[in-house]
């Protein structure tokens, strides 16, 4: 991407003139500084990234950040991140939306732009409620949900992004964590770097109407117990110590091996043919297991606008066709 | 089939000439009688006859063969001058099967030709088309010239040589039926030959078979007696130059993309396909080797949002549609405005409400185009009025959207998108130029203002992400003019509303005077907009003909307005609007003007028939001439 | 604060008898300022004054504390006679940061109290207002009677004896404030204290911090020598009965619910949460207990198609929304019109387009409600008016879409869903009954003809499925009248398209007379919908006394328009229409009557202002006089 | 759902005085007849039963049914099937939608369904095609078929609805043929006896725009070697003969086994609870493998209209109020 004469980017340089807007505590502002300092390292250019948004508090993200910025509507970025890519393969396309914006709304756009590999590289902000519009449940909100608008509870069941995203045949699905900065830097890093649609969803607290959602496992007191960081070609360990291991039986059902058994903890390929173990990763109960964080799924595999562009460069030598032939294409006759 | 003039063929057959015929071909859908017709137009335009065509398709599901819903028109109008539609009742009716008849026989003219194919006239045929009885046993055909051939035995015959299967010769027999109109009128089968030698150029047996049928029945007809004349239609005068024959979506996307060549814009259009739109969709993905970029969204809402990406990137973005879809598209078009981005908007309209009649045709989503948004949401609105000005309507949207950065809805129909004539190729050259000017790079420090705008159109600039030193933020919440920073202040809002009304009403500053057929001034004024332009032209002139002094112009610019409408329509004593709707720009244009326009309306799904609309016209004159006692 | 005359207090300081007053709290999203409005409003209310309230929230995004962008405010009117408005200019302004005294101070009344809180003028604060030096000290607040108090240190004071950390007690100062405004006002506390003690009950120690802050902040007042006279507003004199103080979304809510109580029908609301209409989803989601089942679909299409599929089992089908949610839903609210089944379709409008200011309101979606659907898709469309007046027309709304078997979308928009006024409460057994009948069970071998209507209303009958011998196919294909079998006959489908316009024109015959303040002729007539009410009867009231032959209606019913409209209209000489869109409502009139109804357009977000919108009136009688010379 | 007094119902009491307008040779008319048969066997009531369709030649399919029938708009079945189930549950409430309807535009809709598990039977005909359109290709249709909306071949890459329903967290999933009449019928009669949403993917031949799409493993000659029935409890076996099977290896990748190994093969639990298995079957290589029928996914949870249902009865228990009391809650004064 950044070529020999371009200006080597400092984290700064990402910053906007615009005072950023999240409620004090907001995990976004977290994330807002991962993503600045992934960008940094891989050295992108201003004015060669796009990021798109729908609508959403996390939706707000583009004018906080010194590229080119299009805060559209809610859940519609995949499909206007998919004409600037297609039209545009050049450019550096990100898309930043909400579980609201992603899962709900913009449900249909989302599995779209996995199935089809479109180069946009998704950060999908997790707070498991709609932040803007002041707390209600979203599709990633646990079931039995207590809101303005389920004030029994919710009664249906959260969607996993990472199983969803999985079932829709996505090339590069990962996960991170608002308050694990480094490695969500690494995360965002890895997904820039895939050539296909990378979806990264992060947990995010959104600390004003579901605050604490994720602490069950992300606080500093658990986490060495509660997260399981995926790690290519690593068999699957966790605890303080890395003393416990998932292994699957032979119905792929996972369990957590220790001690004597720690070596038949499952050994993780991030790039397996078959999606079969992230999905059992990623249906995993997050009570009874780890929460696993980290690459669940990459795979090489043509994007959209590639291979439209190269249908067209091959049209294209085929057949040269001038406008004034075109519009005398099939029978004509001349009126003297 | 006015004004025979008897003279004689070689074969001392009786040879009439004629100034036009109406032909209507009518079968199964499986008869192939869209291929028919378009056979008998193709050969007819090269034959330098003028020529208007009006396919009427069954309801998009195919119907069982032989029942009264899978019956298939194709009509065809030809004449040695200037004509303005496809005819109202067909000189000529061929009838493949008795669902065709049943269908079709109450419009054939009195005197008429009847050609009625009698293979299937079986009583379970008979049951599927919902006659009682035979109706070549009772009157139902008195008082047509009918000529009743079995074409399915006679194509079998034909093709006896043959060594294909019997129901590959049997659909062949609508080749025998041009064959015999292509004796009637006195057509050349050279170009149908070519044509087939096209067509089904890899299996040379199927040339062989639908050309030997179609000799077969060129020669019965010629033979036999039951035909006594042939007719000569001589051919029109028209304006020298090169023609060829289009239809209205073809039109609309050669528009499109001699625009994007004019203007070095790359076209990207993100549709959905819906009847009877698709066809843009398939006709601009078979011009990758033209750099169009083609993409089938998962819905229209994504299909728009595509395209506005596609102009946010510098491209050109463009969709297609139709009703339904429409609606659909609603929301993201307002962030288009919003955006303040070029963008087209092709709305190929068909019977409403909700999904209505896909393959019928109508003027309803006028109202829709200039007020279906939430909030003050301006857009430039235009409308194609035949098949060969969609490709002027299609360019001048692309001037249009970049010019003013704004979004172009263009409004097209079925009867529209399917019908077709002939068409005077223009002179690329002269093709009027499309300036794009991207914002240039910025200088380091300074900040781009996307806001800043064009003094007199009030147009933003455009900036295409990658180009250095442009990096903003844009988005659909109101923003400070110039800066485009969010901006809940009131003035601004007040402002920005007002900013992007202007800017649309600034359009009409660019815009040509309005075309009339005849006086500027008189008693009447038609006013049409859309596909009625057709019928009205025609009405108008056998109005003027008779010394009535009425005239009338077709709008193609609904929103906004031409600025010399409000003094064309004072110079009369009365206007009159003929549209497919209950009176959407009848309505526009009394809410404006406050006169009494009045809207001659007609919503069944049909096109208007240029009597009816004469004979309101009469009625219209005839209240004046009373008005004035 | 008109008509001063002195009495005295106990406490021997002055105290000034007011007719009216309007009171703003402006302060951090933090500071309360909503609750403390809030609490102001329903003690006032309870004394018996008339009150209007206006609450003006930031933008959705929360803005860092101290920002100009993070102001809030809170404005409300108290009187002793009948009003109609929460007044334009405060009389009184409680600024709690310097961002709220650089946000509303330009607002304020000449001569106007401003009591601000000194406690946060650090340089920070004023930076973080955009102030270059401490407005105290030049001549920024001169001209206005200044009462400085620095509210955290009193306040921290008052709540020494509690345990609390400093940040809850901070958090009381907006408390110790009310307490200074009660004394001011001679309001009664204990409706307040009863107050906290149901909303902090779990927590005793808040109740007791928040009620210790105000008592303090009363005998601040009391005692000191700042405040030299207390005001005292009289009861207003208002019609006997019960009344409650509500906001728009709630009775829009009860209205529908009562709706559904007199129907006997089960309420189904499906929505998509989006400001500033979520109250309605949230507030139906409470009513379980009443039976009302709430989905919150994925988005706003499911949300109307739930809604449409809760109308077709039998139930009263709902959906609730703001302006871009509207645009989505167009589509389907096409197909209810095909289906003709009952539905209410909400549309709290905010000011657009696209994204806009979703906290700000406007009525620009009056022509999107009408014409913002393919095809000729008439729907019913009505406006509340007032917060009272949304439970009216919420009920009226279920009575049409059942009575008519049609869609009915209800008009309101941000001024009136978060506004609040007195109401007075309804006598439930009074309420107009709504009687719903549904298609018996059938009569085997009879067929079941779902398009048969009442010919009276063209209404079509309600089956519901799981009834025996009802079964039968509808959708959104043009269809047959009486059997609803497919049918794209042209004649066929222009009767559909007629009958459905004439179902809904139907409607206009059952109403009452439109109700007018003042004369039903004379000079102008100024006209209105919906929330502009208020400001259009205050300002027409004044011209009135004034001796101006002025009189205003505000219309309810906006599709089809009541019959008496042209006549009453032709009663004068000149007709205006205020409206917040660029003249919607103006353009169906002036279309439909050819009348010169001149629009007062405002689009700024901000609803009318009672002596704008006099002004105008004024300089249009003048206009009128001049025009007699 | 029939009672005793019920009459008992015969197929052809299914069928509407209404023409069937299909495509002769259309393999829509199979599944109509398959779907009489397994009403009949059910004995289904005409007026218990509602059938919702959205746009396409398969959503014609209500007209053709003797019971409560709404052919409603493109992609938007599911939402008021929705609708109506939640508002009235005692209903017996169908979903017919085609490959476009179901994927393309209604995909966020159909998997909203699933994740809530409303009580819905959806039946997805599946042509790979728009047919009613006249031939430009789904979100199922292969990658790199050639139509009239791509000529040069689809850069896009299909969905399989499986998949995607397995990952939006379906309950009960299955597959169907058109041909394979018996078998539909029973899926289509277990799909009817799931209490919440029920999908059945239907491959289905659109003998005029992709005409054998599926022949290469449904035809008489090749099925029985192509098509892995999954059979509750049994192992994956295949072939005339059952003389092969599908075993998963350490790394849940599928390969086939015979012979000797033949008692290797995965024993089908169509009731697990995690979807792994599920998974790997539905994504396997329609080339390479056999492709399964029958029931992927088969799990009780408590529904979506039941859980509305349970919590407004709670409600009414616990409180009641009428009318009069709901308008004057809150604070109230009298005025004399
Ligand atoms: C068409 C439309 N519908 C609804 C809304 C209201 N709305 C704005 S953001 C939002 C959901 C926000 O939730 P999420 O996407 O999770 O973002 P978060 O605020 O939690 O970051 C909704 C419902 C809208 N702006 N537009
Ligand atoms: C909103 C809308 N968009 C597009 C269409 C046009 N349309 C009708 S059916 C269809 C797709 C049909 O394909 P599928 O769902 O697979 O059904 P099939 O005909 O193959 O059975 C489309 C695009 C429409 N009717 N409405
Ligand atoms: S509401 Fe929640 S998500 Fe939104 S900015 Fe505040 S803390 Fe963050
Ligand atoms: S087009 Fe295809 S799917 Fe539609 S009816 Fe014909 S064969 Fe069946
Ligand atoms: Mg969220
Ligand atoms: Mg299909």
């Amino acid at each position: 991407m950044s070529t020999l004469d371009q200006p080597v980017m400092q984290k700064k340089d990402y910053k906007t003139d615009q005072e950023v807007r999240w409620c004090p505590g907001c995990g976004d502002y977290s994330i807002l500084n991962a993503v600045q300092g992934a960008f940094a390292k891989l050295g992108k250019q201003l004015h060669e990234t796009v990021i798109i948004s729908g609508i959403g508090c996390s939706s707000r993200f583009p004018y906080y950040m010194e590229t080119f910025g299009f805060h559209t509507i809610h859940g519609r970025a995949p499909a206007i991140a998919t004409g600037v890519k297609v039209s545009n393969p050049a450019l550096d396309v990100w898309v930043v939306t909400g579980d609201g914006d992603s899962m709900s709304i913009g449900g249909n756009h989302f599995i779209h732009a996995l199935r089809r590999n479109v180069g946009l590289k998704i950060l999908l902000f997790n707070n498991r409620i709609y932040g803007l519009t002041k707390g209600q449940p979203s599709p990633t909100s646990e079931h039995g949900k207590i809101t303005k608008s389920s004030p029994l509870g919710t009664v249906d069941y959260p969607f996993s992004p990472i199983a969803l995203a999985l079932g829709a045949g996505g090339t590069f699905i990962a996960r991170g964590v608002d308050v694990f900065g480094p490695h969500l830097e690494n995360v965002i890093t890895k997904a820039s770097s895939h050539a296909g649609t990378a979806l990264v969803e992060i947990y995010q607290n959104c600390n004003i109407f579901n605050d604490g959602a994720f602490k069950g496992f992300t606080d500093k007191e658990v986490r060495d117990e509660s997260i399981l960081y995926l790690e290519h070609g690593k068999p699957l360990l966790f605890g303080a110590q890395k003393d416990k291991g998932i292994r699957f039986d032979n119905n792929f059902q996972p369990m957590i091996v220790s001690g004597s058994s720690l070596g038949s903890a499952f050994v993780w390929d991030e790039t397996a043919v078959n999606v079969a173990p992230a999905m059992a990763l990623a249906t995993m109960s997050e009570t009874e297991f780890p929460v696993p964080v980290g690459v669940f799924r990459r795979r090489e595999k043509p994007t959209y606008e590639t291979a439209i562009q190269n249908q067209i460069a091959a049209a294209q030598q085929k057949k040269k066709e001038s406008l004034r032939d075109l519009l005398r294409a099939g029978e004509i006759w001349d009126v003297k | 089939m006015q004004t025979p003039n008897s003279t004689h063929t070689s074969l001392d057959k009786g040879l009439q000439d004629l100034d036009q015929v109406v032909i209507r071909f009518a079968g199964d859908s499986g008869d192939g009688m869209q291929l028919t017709g378009d056979q008998f137009t193709r050969t007819t335009a090269l034959m330098g006859n003028d020529i208007a065509t009006f396919p009427d398709f069954p309801a998009e599901i195919r119907a069982p063969a032989g029942t009264l819903p899978g019956v298939s028109a194709f009509q065809l109008r030809f004449s040695s001058y200037d004509i303005h539609t496809p005819g109202d009742a067909p000189d000529v009716l061929v009838a493949m099967n008795p669902a065709a008849l049943k269908v079709h026989l109450k419009e054939l003219k009195k005197d008429g030709i009847l050609l009625l194919n009698t293979a299937s006239f079986s009583p379970l045929d008979l049951k599927k088309a919902k006659y009682e009885k035979d109706p070549r046993n009772d009157d139902s055909l008195s008082g047509f010239r009918v000529i009743e051939v079995d074409l399915e035995a006679r194509t079998r015959e034909a093709l006896a040589h043959l060594t294909l299967d019997v129901r590959a010769k049997d659909r062949c027999k609508n080749m025998y039926a041009l064959g015999i109109l292509y004796w009637m009128f006195h057509r050349d089968m050279e170009p149908t030959i070519k044509a087939m030698a096209q067509k089904f150029g890899k299996k040379p047996e199927l040339v062989e078979a639908n050309v030997a049928a179609m000799k077969a029945g060129y020669a019965y007809a010629e033979t036999t007696e039951v035909f006594q004349t042939a007719y000569r239609v001589a051919p029109a005068p028209m304006k020298p130059g090169t023609y060829r024959n289009i239809m209205g979506n073809q039109a609309l996307c050669l528009g499109l993309v001699a625009a994007g060549q004019k203007s070095g814009l790359k076209l990207f259009l993100g549709s959905y396909p819906i009847t009877p739109a698709s066809d843009i969709l398939h006709q601009l993905s078979s011009y990758k080797h033209l750099g169009v970029v083609t993409f089938q969204a998962e819905d229209e809402i994504a299909a728009v949002a595509s395209a506005i990406g596609a102009s946010y990137s510098g491209c050109l973005g463009i969709t297609s549609t139709s009703g339904p879809g429409m609606a659909l598209k609603a929301e993201a078009i307002g962030l288009a405005v919003m955006a303040e981005l070029p963008l087209v908007v092709l709305n190929v309209q068909r019977a409403g409400p909700s999904t209505g009649m896909p393959t019928k045709t109508q003027q309803a989503d006028l109202l829709q185009a200039i007020c279906g948004r939430n909030g003050e949401s301006p857009v430039c609105v235009i409308a194609a009025s035949t098949p060969a000005d969609a490709f002027e309507v299609g360019y001048e949207a692309v001037r249009i959207a970049v010019n003013h950065m704004v979004p172009v809805i263009v409004l097209s129909d079925g009867y529209i998108a399917n019908g077709s004539e002939p068409w005077l190729l223009p002179d690329v050259d002269k093709l009027p130029a499309i300036p794009v000017t991207f914002a240039a790079e910025g200088t380091p420090g300074a900040k781009f203002m996307p806001y800043e705008r064009n003094p007199e159109t009030l147009a933003r600039p455009w900036a295409r992400p990658g180009t250095k030193g442009l990096v903003h933020r844009i988005g659909g919440i109101e923003k400070q003019d110039v800066t485009g920073n969010i901006c809940y202040d009131a003035d601004n809002h007040q402002h920005m509303v007002d900013t992007r009304a202007q800017k649309v009403a600034n359009i009409s500053n660019g815009l040509p005077p309005i075309e009339t057929v005849g006086p500027r001034t008189g008693d009447l004024l038609v006013l049409g907009w859309g596909s009625t332009r057709g019928a009205i032209t025609a009405a108008t002139l056998r109005l003027q003909e008779e010394g009535h002094k009425i005239s009338c112009a077709c709008l193609r610019y609904l929103n906004p307005l031409p600025n010399d409408l409000g003094a064309l329509m004072r110079g009369f004593k009365r206007v009159v609007l003929p549209e497919m709707n209950k009176g959407q720009l009848t309505m526009l244009l009394r809410a404006k003007f406050l006169i009494d326009v009045q809207c001659f309306s007609q919503v069944n799904g049909q096109p208007f028939k240029t009597h009816e609309i004469q004979q309101y016209l009469k009625q219209s004159l005839a209240g004046l001439r009373e008005a004035r006692r």
